[in-house]
């Protein structure tokens, strides 16, 4: 048992000692702390993976959190094989992003900082997959949103940091807020918040309808909405995208980190791991279904024209999130988790990797000043073309497999199914020709940026290589855990190990069929190359043309469909001015002050009239009295 | 004198508790040298709180009733008692008003040099009449203390505070007493309702009739809902925040505006259950307007100090909503609330008077990337501005959690109002801590400016690091402060559900339609 | 034998005379008299009602009313004297400070 | 009409002009002389009414005492100038009319005092047995005690008062 309450508390011991004395005592050591930490944490999950291979499941109470009344939750811990699936990859991801951090943040001031926050964002990652009810996961949840909120913000001295940051948490908790109700409403439904008990109950409760705010809706399809509410703001689905792109604010080390392997994936995470309550309701799944298509395609549209390399690789992994959750409500479970693990090495690897490119250029990101820089940097261009080919789902690089799943999941599932193929077909060519749009204006070419900037390129020192590597590896080969029946009977290993969590997918279809969608998406990821190619490396006038041609077009693109001017004019700018104006300065100030004050100076006028009686001359007061004693002694005698 | 446990330890831990401070500030009469007062202040506070520490540890968890009751005659041929002990609703917040009076004392160590002694002597009565309040058990000793409170806080506020402090000063001291003096109406008529007894736990077990109830009611509800400050009435609390000194700040956040909700706890809910419930919907109602109320208008805020203070305004809100969800988990995590809100504000209290010594404004443009001139006070507020977010592991989740749960559970609605109002709380909070410690620092503050400010010192991170660790003791493991309530609220909710009037609801109706 | 009413109605005849001194009168010296007048009107009233009931409170109580009257005569004139310091007036309508 | 009703009547007339003379004069120092006068009277009245111990100590006291001190602070003060100024208060018309009604309702209620309680045990043979002086000192220091000390202490009040509040410079 102390063995797995120790994953997250070594990275916890490793924030404790870092925050406390990293300012004065442990500075540019500040690695030696962390590190150690997560290969402990990392040793220890996969002992645990095996431990969970064999079928079992463990299960911890540590302690009773909260009791209060009927209500009681337990702070515990729970591995099966998604855990560790999850487990795995928050690790491996952070071992090397961590390795890596030491070299790309060498010399940061903040040193110790950065990796506290990471090591207590591990913490959290690792208690949000690790809980056994919902009120444990909620603890990670908005736990990795508060460290997400410090490692945006983490050069706090710019404003677009802190704003970026401040959006993040805000953004998220608009999220939480439906994940919050959520919770109650599960624990008001099952008497439990368990994931064991809850799901157990799950079947039972289908269909029955339950009176919330005036309308009559079906229970289960609530709480999946609700608790779906949560996902999207953690995933940044629509419409509560928009904090990802900009917290592309933080230092690299951490998008790849944070906003592309692990965090973001959490409402994957969330969704897959309450498979059994979405099972029971259809409307939620196909909900799921359908923002995550329209996501996928939506945020690849944005990142064909956006400038800044991490941006487009930020929208790049929204709309990545939104292909998982399209598996996810099409019913592949773990299609969609297997995306996940994929999708965290290679989109973890075009982080670090243009976060090496960065470097080099001294903090330099948009592409538009960058250009042909192939020569200057092997390695980084190595790796930056696996991941491409990895997330243009290329055979047989990791993402292929993980990607062809999701389509022919999709294919199969119905009419819906075939629209939301559609799709996903469609956001794989987008993806891929922004992909590669990527690669040749920052590899390819003639370098734009300033002469003193061409002067100090070089590719970067081992500590960035050597995990890019290992990455880039990954890239390749993890998708090798999920090859599909159709080029080798039992190749999906992952898929297997996950079916006693998320089941087997329903649907079946002929081989001709599959080559068919497997032809498709392969085809489309190799037109979008080419295209790409075409626009940005033979014709490189081509691109400015369409873009003035279809102007409407490219302004609505590149302005992100002016979503945040929305939120900006309906949602911030009334909230600012109603309590400026409305609240504080009318209802408090005029109406409630007014009130306050007002009876007072009712009262003072009368006084100001009154204490003129107040003559001070005792004479007066004399005669005063007498005439009130006079009154006595008349009210006494006529009286009798 | 059946149903109560008396004291059974052998001294009257109840009755020193109260008396130490009064002799403390009796004691500081005497003295003249600022040191001695404070060294003085501070021993005797410590002491208190010293004395105080069995009440948790004997403290029998099992029960509703009355403990540690001491109880001797005092105006017989009036029915006036001196009685005091505690329940489970009671002992958390003696144990919290002795733990902030040390830290008031601490935190004016350097910053009041102006009438030292009686500014200790304040501090003294202020502890001595809050724990009163909390432990009287008779309504003549009650109001006594209640209305003693209020003197101390005045000076407070009137002597030692900013620039506009004779209109805050007395702007609080009338509108508490205005609601004081409607309480006192109500004791009485209930002191020759009740059968000529003040006694309050008797008086807890009345059934008295409706339109007497809810009058009574209304007049009880004038002194509490002031106090607390609920929705109409709070615009005195902001004003006495932003010019009292840190001291009367922290224990007007701390103690001081609790003593309202206790008052509901105490006295409306078990002797008028039948008016609370049929007052539940407006409280409700109310509640989630001052917590989105509050919320909006500290997005207008210019202030760092009436920022919080209207922030206590949305958090008592959650509060006030807890206790009238009228289930286990609302009452229990708004009694909770309290007690975290106690502990969140007055550290943040503390904290914006240590930075306000350094810098001398309070005015949040004016500042500017702190985190890079005071780190540590950064972080240490960092904590403080998640807890009042409600960020779990912190107290503030545990308590709002349980909150929204409990008016989730009694109306949905009003949970999920009240649940927006976290994402507001969020958006004020991030704010002001981006205004203060992010982005470039504003020129006067850097180390080589005008003003050089210094990071916090040994004795302001002891003053604050009680707090932090009960910030993080709630917020991992709140059971070893909800153990004490569980009894307690079950038996007054109980109370409240209990009625002479079961499904009579028309007729109450009836009577209101005749009041009007 | 002369009636206790015209006692009775001698004492009310001057005592209203004193309260006529006392409102009237400006300076601060005649009024402190008009005091005194009131006083001793009281005091014939009692001693009459001493007498013709028989009864020896009413002569107490004019011992009493003396003493009385002697303490105030002094503290009235010390204070007469503190305030004439200060503000060389005796006239009552001048003393105004404590106007609202 | 009895010798004994002329001489209340001699006195009465002659009390009630004086009170007036005392409130009318312009002088403070004739009002005190007048008063002086008036005590004399007063004295004389309690003698008729058989009390010779108060006769003497209206005298001793007030006579010998308090107008001798009024008579110190006039001539203390010295107010030559206050005399030239107007006499009155501008409300003496209330005054007069308040004190006339009040004399008015006076007179009406007290003329009808018919019924008396009962007599009590201290008749004027019983009080010329035993001595007007020995009477009321019996009574004084057995029945009256308590308040005969608190009238020392009030007398002690004084001193220390009028001494305080005449010195040079006040508190």
């Amino acid at each position: 048992m102390i063995k797995y309450t120790l994953i997250p508390l070594l990275p916890l011991i490793a924030f404790v000692i870092n925050i406390l004395f990293g300012r004065n005592y442990i500075r540019d050591k500040a690695h030696w702390v962390a590190i150690p930490a997560i290969v402990g944490s990392l040793l220890l999950a996969i002992s645990a993976f095996f431990d969970v291979a064999g079928g079992n499941v463990i299960n911890i109470n540590v302690y009773d959190w909260i009791v209060s009344g009927d209500f009681n939750v337990s702070a515990g811990l729970m591995i099966d094989q998604l855990t560790a699936i999850m487990l795995l990859v928050v690790t491996i991801c952070g071992t090397l992003i961590f390795i890596y951090s030491v070299g790309y943040m060498h010399g940061d001031e903040g040193y110790y900082r950065f990796f506290a926050y990471l090591c207590l964002f591990i913490f959290s990652m690792l208690v949000l997959v690790m809980g056994n009810n919902f009120l444990v996961m909620y603890f990670g949840w908005e736990a990795v949103g508060l460290c997400s909120y410090f490692l945006i913000g983490f050069w706090f001295n710019k404003k677009s940091a802190g704003d970026a940051g401040k959006k993040a948490f805000i953004v998220n908790r608009f999220g939480d807020f439906g994940f919050g109700l959520g919770v109650i409403l599960i624990f008001l439904t099952f008497g439990t918040l368990d994931f064991v008990g809850v799901f157990g109950q799950a079947g039972s409760f289908a269909g029955q309808t339950i009176n919330f705010l005036g309308w009559e809706v079906d229970l289960v399809t609530l709480i999946c909405l609700l608790l779906f509410c949560g996902a999207v703001g953690k995933s940044a689905q629509l419409p509560l995208h928009v904090w990802l792109p900009d917290a592309m604010e933080g230092p690299t080390p951490v998008s790849a980190l944070i906003h592309a392997a692990t965090m973001v994936t959490a409402g994957v995470f969330m969704v897959a791991r309450c498979n059994p309550l979405f099972i029971e309701s259809p409307i939620a799944m196909n909900t799921v279904a359908i923002v995550g298509g329209v996501t996928a395609i939506f945020a690849a549209t944005i990142a064909l024209v956006q400038n800044d390399i991490k941006r487009v690789i930020a929208y790049s992994t929204v709309s990545q999130l939104g292909y998982m959750f399209l598996a996810l409500g099409v019913g592949a479970f773990s299609a969609g988790v297997f995306h996940l693990y994929t999708h965290a090495f290679f989109k973890a690897l075009l982080f670090l990797a243009s976060g090496s490119v960065i470097h080099a250029l001294h903090n330099e990101q948009d592409m538009r000043n960058m250009g042909g820089l192939k020569k200057y940097m092997p390695i980084t261009y190595a790796v930056f073309i696996i991941g491409t080919l990895s997330i243009t789902g290329i055979f047989p690089f990791a993402g292929f497999f993980s990607k062809d799943e999701i389509l022919w999941r999709a294919f199969l599932a119905g009419d819906m199914g075939k629209f939301l193929w559609l799709l996903g077909t469609i956001a794989a060519l987008l993806t891929s020709f922004y992909s590669w749009r990527l690669i040749f204006m920052t590899f390819h070419g003639d370098f734009r940026g300033t002469s003193e900037q061409e002067h100090h390129l070089h590719e970067s020192p081992k500590v960035i290589t050597v995990p890019l590597m290992i990455l880039a590896v990954g890239a390749v080969a993890a998708g090798w855990v999920g090859i599909p029946p159709l080029f080798m009977e039992h190749g999906d290993k992952i898929g297997e190990f996950l079916a006693p969590v998320l089941g087997h997918p329903s649907g079946h279809g002929t081989h001709a069929q599959e080559w068919f969608v497997v032809g498709i998406s392969s085809l489309v990821a190799v037109l979008g190359g080419i295209v790409a190619y075409v626009m940005y490396v033979k014709k490189t006038d081509i691109a400015g043309k369409i873009a003035s041609a279809f102007k409407p077009v490219h302004a609505l693109l590149y302005n992100k469909y002016y979503v945040d001017e929305l939120y900006d004019t309906t949602l911030i700018q009334p909230v600012m001015k109603a309590s400026d104006k409305v609240i504080l300065g009318f209802i408090d100030k005029t109406i409630i002050e007014g009130i306050v004050n007002g009876i007072p100076n009712v009262i003072g006028v009368f006084s100001r009239k009154l204490r003129t009686i107040q003559t001070g001359v005792f004479g007066s007061y004399g005669l005063a009295m007498t005439v009130g004693a006079l009154c006595i002694i008349g009210y006494l005698f006529f009286q009798r | 004198m059946d149903n109560v446990i008396m004291n059974n330890l052998d001294y009257p831990i109840l009755s020193w508790t109260v008396l130490l401070p009064v002799f403390g500030s009796l004691l500081l009469l005497f003295m003249q040298n600022a040191r001695a007062v404070r060294w003085t202040a501070l021993i005797f506070t410590l002491l208190t709180f010293a004395i105080s520490l069995p009440l948790l540890t004997q403290f029998d968890k099992g029960t509703h009733l009355m403990q540690f009751v001491e109880k001797h005659e005092w105006i017989p041929s009036w029915g006036i008692n001196y009685i005091i002990g505690i329940d489970g609703i009671s002992i958390l917040f003696v144990f919290l008003t002795t733990i902030l009076s040390i830290l008031c004392v601490l935190v004016s160590w350097n910053s009041i040099n102006t009438r030292v002694r009686e500014f200790h002597i304040a501090i003294l009565a202020m502890e001595a009449a809050m724990v009163g309040v909390f432990v009287s058990l008779d309504f003549f000793l009650f109001y006594l203390f209640w209305e003693a409170m209020l003197i101390p806080m005045f000076l407070l506020i009137g002597v030692w505070g900013g620039a506009n402090k004779l209109y805050a000063s007395i702007k609080f001291f009338l509108y508490t007493l205005v609601g004081s003096v409607l309480m006192l109406v109500g004791i009485v008529v209930l002191y020759f309702a009740g059968g000529k007894t003040l006694d309050i736990l008797t008086l807890s077990t009345l059934s008295l009739p409706m339109g007497l109830q809810f009058w009574l009611f209304l007049a009880f509800f004038a002194a509490f809902a002031v106090k607390v400050p609920m929705f109409p009435v709070h615009t005195w609390l902001p004003d006495a925040h932003t010019e009292a000194p840190t001291a009367g700040s922290v224990i007007l956040a701390g103690v001081l505006i609790k003593m309202g909700a206790y008052g509901f706890l105490r006295f409306s809910m078990p002797m008028l259950p039948d008016a609370t419930r049929l007052f539940i919907p407006v409280l409700m109602v109310l509640s989630v307007v001052a917590i989105i109320y509050g919320a909006l208008v500290c997005f207008a805020q210019k202030d760092f100090k009436r920022l919080i203070a209207y922030s206590s305004v949305s958090h008592m809100g959650f509060v006030t909503l807890g206790l009238f969800a009228m289930n286990t988990q609302g009452v229990e995590g708004g009694i909770l609330q309290m007690i975290n809100h106690g502990i969140i504000t007055g550290a943040m209290f503390l904290m914006i008077g240590m930075i306000y010594e350094r810098t001398h404004t309070r005015v949040i443009s004016e500042y500017g990337g702190f985190a890079k001139i005071v780190p540590w006070y950064a972080g240490l507020f960092c904590i403080l501005t998640f807890a009042s977010v409600g960020l779990p592991g912190t107290n503030g989740f545990v308590g709002e959690f349980l909150i929204i749960f409990g008016a989730f559970k009694a109306k949905q609605i009003i949970g999920v109002l009240s649940a927006l109002g976290i994402i507001l709380g969020a958006g004020y909070m991030l704010r002001l801590y981006q205004d203060i410690f992010f982005q470039d620092a504003a020129p006067d503050f850097e180390k080589k400016g005008k003003h050089p400010v210094w990071d916090l010192d040994m004795r302001e991170v002891l003053t604050l690091a009680p707090l932090l660790l009960l910030v993080f003791w709630i917020g991992f493991y709140p059971n070893t402060f909800l153990s004490y309530m569980h009894a307690s609220v079950e038996h007054l909710i109980s109370r409240v559900n209990y009625t002479a009037y079961a499904g009579q609801e028309n007729l109450i109706a009836k009577y209101i339609m005749e009041i009007f | 034998m002369v009636p206790l009413s015209w006692y009775i109605i001698l004492s009310a005849v001057l005592f209203c005379i004193g309260v006529f001194g006392f409102l009237a009168r400006r300076n601060m010296i005649v009024m402190f008299i008009s005091i005194e007048l009131m006083l001793n009107a009281v005091n014939i009233s009692l001693v009459a009602f001493s007498h013709y009931l028989q009864q020896v409170t009413g002569q107490i109580l004019v011992f009493f009313v003396i003493t009385v009257a002697a303490a105030e005569a002094a503290i009235g004139l010390a204070i007469l004297i503190a305030y004439y310091k200060n503000n060389p007036t005796v006239k009552a309508d001048d003393a105004s400070l404590m106007k609202g | 009409m009895t010798l004994v009703q002329g001489f209340f009547i001699y006195f009465a007339v002659a009390m009630t002009v004086l009170a007036l003379l005392v409130v009318t004069r312009k002088s403070p120092m004739h009002s005190v002389l007048w008063m002086l006068a008036f005590f004399f009277h007063t004295a004389g009245l309690y003698l008729f009414l058989n009390a010779e111990f108060l006769a003497a100590a209206q005298i001793i006291v007030y006579a010998g005492a308090i107008m001798v001190l009024f008579i110190f602070v006039i001539m203390l003060l010295n107010l030559k100038k206050e005399e030239t100024e107007r006499k009155l208060q501008k409300h003496w018309v209330a005054g007069l009319v308040v004190s006339l009604v009040l004399m008015a309702a006076m007179v009406k209620i007290l003329s009808g005092i018919t019924v008396l309680p009962p007599l009590g045990e201290y008749s004027i043979q019983f009080v010329q047995l035993q001595g007007n002086l020995m009477t009321i000192g019996k009574v004084l220091y057995t029945q009256y005690l308590l308040p005969f000390e608190i009238a020392s202490v009030v007398l002690l009040v004084a001193i220390i008062g009028a001494v305080v509040l005449a010195k040079k410079r006040i508190l």
